[in-house]
């Protein structure tokens, strides 16, 4: 009965994990043999092995949606390019990193296998429906996650935010684990399509377990993506790892949740009727209490981390649009705000990096102070990042705030999109804010803060570029994102 | 096992699980609280060794492909908990021993570092 | 199939008697004289110093993480051979290959660990000293005898 | 709910959820951590005869292995390193948050029991195959269907490897 035969593999779909993988584990061999002063080396591999993946998942988006591994790996549009936007955000942690790692005196090569790894992670749960995938690719996401942000060993701050990341990361995914295991239950099969079935055919005893499956799972993957009142960790751990972690966490971290509770939804999409409007009230808290709380801050680290958990509320919102209204919106809305979160998000922390000096860093509001005269290009990036985060045009958050507006108008949810109004205007004191405090002149510390290297000037170029392409070329990357 | 309903596994399990988030809320040693986290991720385990013995959605596999794969996913699930929860074991008291060594005291009430 | 493990059932019920037979007897039996000298905890004869309950060192701690990693990579290969023995040429094939795949991981992490003497009995060796501008490990390491 | 007969089955599972319902709330009632650790390995270690009467062989053995043999000699250790045993390490101050999550989780463990007992109550019998859980089995699926995911968990426990030499070395 049990004499199960290999499954058949499509290498192409795999391709791109594969390449990641295979990367992370050649820069550890790079750190074993060749201990050199630099990274360089194990830079070098990092970007050509992530050009590599690039490659294979812009070519896999032009072939046909298929599933290998009897169901664990596919390949869709959706997850293409989502793993596509997770590449590039890897690739643009690795360009600053060097230079901030240096400043803070912990210039360890192991920090970016860790990084391709984690990576990783999040690129498993675009590509599956299948439940244990899903978790083990949180796990191998979390894991990497919970040692890159105690990685600064000589700092308690760190060291504080990797035991909170660690100790509610674990928290959450047991949850998430109790939610498969009732889910496995109702439906015998750990395949997110399989629950539409159980559902109409299982009878009450399959519902009830099929309810609090998705009670449990959506707890677990709230705590993953900082929805509310699973947020509170968000702003600790962002302040307290080493920015470029916490930029990757922001980025990385998020689209992967976002993607997997995007798959979550479309498997239970059969019982919409009962979490709709639970969850669009956890849409309408999340967005409120980020931006309301992110009023209070002083620490430039956490209110990104607090305006991360809005920005989270507003896709939920995007999300929501579709599965309230599935024919009339599309995936794309998700997508290019993602894409739009991800530049903007991933630039600001490259630009907050500069302030770590000599194993120091500030990351006060005013630590930011003079960054105008030492770093004008990093300094007026960031002031294009704080308008994009804002709304204002023609940048691409005005763009993707517009398009969930619409969506959700479109999708019947006119409640949410009063809301979003609402706190895109409460938003801009905080983000100008931290504009403002770029541009004032005098200094606190003079001279203590880090010069711009080339790698973070990239980075916030191609954010910058990315910020404004985006807007203004959005019909030819709307028909890019249709597929047309 | 013989005359055991299903429901006595899964009111055990779910019984744990409940002391394990009770433990995680009330108790304050990092490493207890890890250990609830650990009682929780057991509990998980029995209910997916009960369900892949009971097969309580049988009626849902069509063929015996579908049955001997559906009782498969539940040890498979397992299998790859326990495994998962070692490398999370091995990273996590790496992270209480760091921290350890940077302070004496690890109540996790005075971790209050990060504020607003 | 579960007859097969009622031999180990028995093996644990008859240590778990033994043992508490043992202990409880004699602690029942047993002549009960309490003086300070013979509540007093023996070290070697001599007048015990300080709190037992004190921090020690435990060097091989790093080992005893690294034993549960590899501990759970051994759990997969025990299936496999069993499974192995009696397979079709076809799982065979399949599965060698993939085995090679999942071992080259851990020899890359195994590696990887004797690399920065993370096994070591006197961990000496830093991370990474020459980015942090230190010598190299193995000049550190002579001082050191030295 | 309750079944027609007392069978050896029931009276051993009895003997052996009772214990390992106790040993959990060992584990969060004793304010020492080493005795939380000792209950936790009384737990697991009752789990896996309870994995063995779900006929989960292998599974047991490996709870056994790898839990009660690894995880837990490492939380004693990582005790024993600490001395988190010494008492003033332990002044557990009542607050909101105890008596708050006490009533959270009876609340949740009440409601979903309530509904599950209506759900599966009356589910009695095992429908799996007698030797779904031997290593045999175990090993033939494990290489087959689930490749992919075996895979994945070798570059998770690098990630282990690497990530606990990172945070736990003492000289970095």
């Amino acid at each position: 009965m049990f004499d199960f035969s290999p499954p058949l593999i499509d290498w192409m779909t795999i391709a791109p994990l594969i390449a990641v993988a295979l990367t992370g584990l050649i820069a550890l061999m790079v750190e074993v043999m060749m201990p050199k002063r630099t990274n360089g080396g194990i830079i070098g591999v990092s970007l050509v092995g992530l050009a590599v993946a690039g490659g294979l998942l812009i070519n896999n988006l032009s072939m046909p949606n298929s599933e290998t591994f009897s169901g664990m790996a596919l390949r869709d549009h959706f997850g293409t390019l989502l793993q596509l936007l997770l590449v590039v955000t890897c690739g643009l942690s690795i360009l600053f990193s060097e230079g901030y790692l240096r400043e803070k005196r912990i210039p360890f090569g192991e920090f970016y296998p860790l990084l391709l790894w984690s990576t990783m992670g999040a690129m498993i749960m675009c590509m599956t429906r299948n439940l244990l995938m899903l978790f083990l690719g949180v796990e191998v996401l979390s894991i990497s996650l919970y040692v890159l942000a105690g990685m600064s060993r000589s700092e308690e701050r760190s060291e504080e935010s990797a035991m909170k990341y660690f100790l509610l990361g674990a928290f959450a995914s047991a949850f998430l684990l109790f939610g498969i295991s009732f889910v496995y239950g109702a439906t015998g099969t750990l395949q997110l399509a399989s629950i539409s079935e159980a559902w109409t055919s299982g009878g009450i005893s399959s519902q009830a377990l099929l309810l609090f499956g998705f009670g449990l799972i959506m707890v677990g993957l709230s705590f993953k993506s900082g929805f509310v009142p699973f947020h509170q960790w968000t702003p600790d751990v962002y302040q307290g790892a080493p920015t470029n972690v916490t930029a990757f966490m922001a980025v990385g971290s998020k689209v992967a949740a976002i993607a997997a509770v995007w798959r979550v939804f479309e498997g239970f999409q059969i019982m919409s009727d009962y979490w709709i409007p639970i969850m669009s009230w956890v849409a309408i808290l999340t967005m409120s209490v980020g931006n309301l709380i992110a009023l209070l801050q002083k620490d430039v680290k956490r209110i990104l981390g607090y305006s991360s958990i809005a920005h989270a509320g507003y896709i939920l919102v995007a999300i929501l649009a579709h599965y309230k209204n599935p024919q009339a919106v599309g995936f794309n809305t998700v997508f290019y705000y993602l894409l739009s979160y991800a530049l903007m998000t991933l630039g600001s922390f490259a630009v907050i990096s500069l302030t770590a000096h000599s194993g120091r860093e500030g990351t006060m509001l005013s630590d930011l102070n003079g960054m105008w005269k030492r770093a004008p290009f990093a300094a007026a990036s960031l002031i294009v990042f704080m308008a994009s985060l804002v709304g204002i045009p023609p940048t691409s958050g005005f763009v993707g705030k517009f398009l969930i507006f619409s969506d959700a108008l479109q999708a019947g949810l006119t409640p949410l999109a009063m809301v979003l109004a609402v706190n895109s205007i409460i938003s801009v004191y905080y983000y100008v804010g931290i504009a403002h405090a770029t541009v004032v002149a005098e200094e606190k510390r003079p001279g203590k803060s880090g010069r711009p290297t080339f790698g973070l000037n990239s980075t916030c170029l191609l954010c910058t570029v990315g910020v404004f392409g985006a807007a203004i070329f959005y019909s030819p990357l709307m028909n890019f994102l249709q597929g047309r | 096992m013989q005359g055991v309903p299903l429901f006595a596994y899964i009111a055990l399990a779910l019984f744990m699980f409940t002391v394990g988030t009770v433990g995680v809320i009330i108790r304050r040693n990092p490493i207890v609280i890890f250990m609830c986290v650990e009682l929780m991720l057991n509990a998980v385990n029995l209910t997916f060794l009960a369900f892949a013995r009971y097969m309580p959605a049988m009626a849902l596999q069509h063929n015996a492909a579908q049955r001997a794969q559906s009782q498969m996913a539940g040890q498979m699930m397992v299998i790859f908990v326990m495994a998962v929860a070692a490398a999370e074991v091995a990273v996590g008291l790496g992270i209480i021993m760091a921290i350890y060594r940077l302070r004496e005291n690890i109540d996790i009430d005075e971790l209050n570092l990060l504020k607003g | 199939m579960q007859g097969t493990y009622l031999g180990l059932l028995f093996l644990i019920v008859i240590a778990a008697i033994v043992c508490g037979a043992m202990v409880t007897l004699s602690w029942l039996l047993g002549p009960k004289k309490k003086t300070p000298y013979k509540e007093a905890p023996y070290e070697c004869g001599v007048t015990p110093v300080g709190d037992a309950r004190e921090r020690f060192p435990i060097k091989f701690y790093l080992v005893a993480i690294l034993f549960i990693l590899f501990d759970i990579e051994v759990v997969f290969l025990w299936s496999w051979m069993t499974a192995f023995k009696k397979a079709d040429t076809n799982f065979m094939v399949f599965s060698f290959f993939e085995l090679l795949g999942y071992m080259a991981t851990w020899v890359v992490g195994y590696v990887y660990a004797l690399h920065v003497g993370a096994i070591d009995w006197d961990e000496t060796t830093s991370l990474a000293p020459e980015k942090l501008g230190k010598k190299h490990n193995a000049d550190e390491q002579k001082e050191n005898v030295a | 709910m309750l079944p027609e007969q007392i069978t050896p089955g029931l009276l051993v599972f009895a003997a052996m959820g009772g214990i390992a319902a106790l040993a959990a709330l060992g584990v969060i009632l004793f304010p020492n951590a080493v005795r939380s650790a000792l209950c936790l390995v009384l737990n697991f270690f009752v789990l896996a005869g309870l994995y063995f009467t779900l006929g989960a062989e292998l599974l047991g053995i490996t709870q056994i292995v790898v839990y009660t043999g690894a995880i837990m000699v490492l939380f004693l250790f990582v005790i024993m390193l600490l001395n988190l045993a010494a008492p003033q390490q332990l002044n557990e101050k009542g607050d909101i948050k105890k008596p708050l999550g006490v009533v959270m989780g009876l609340g949740m463990l009440a409601l979903i029991l309530a509904q599950l007992q209506v759900a599966i109550g009356k589910d009695f019998g095992p429908r799996s195959e007698a030797n779904f859980g031997t290593p045999e089995v175990v090993g033939r699926t494990l290489f087959t269907l689930y490749a992919f995911p075996l895979e994945i968990v070798g570059i998770l426990l690098v990630v282990g490897i690497v990530g606990s030499i990172l945070l736990a070395k003492r000289k970095i």
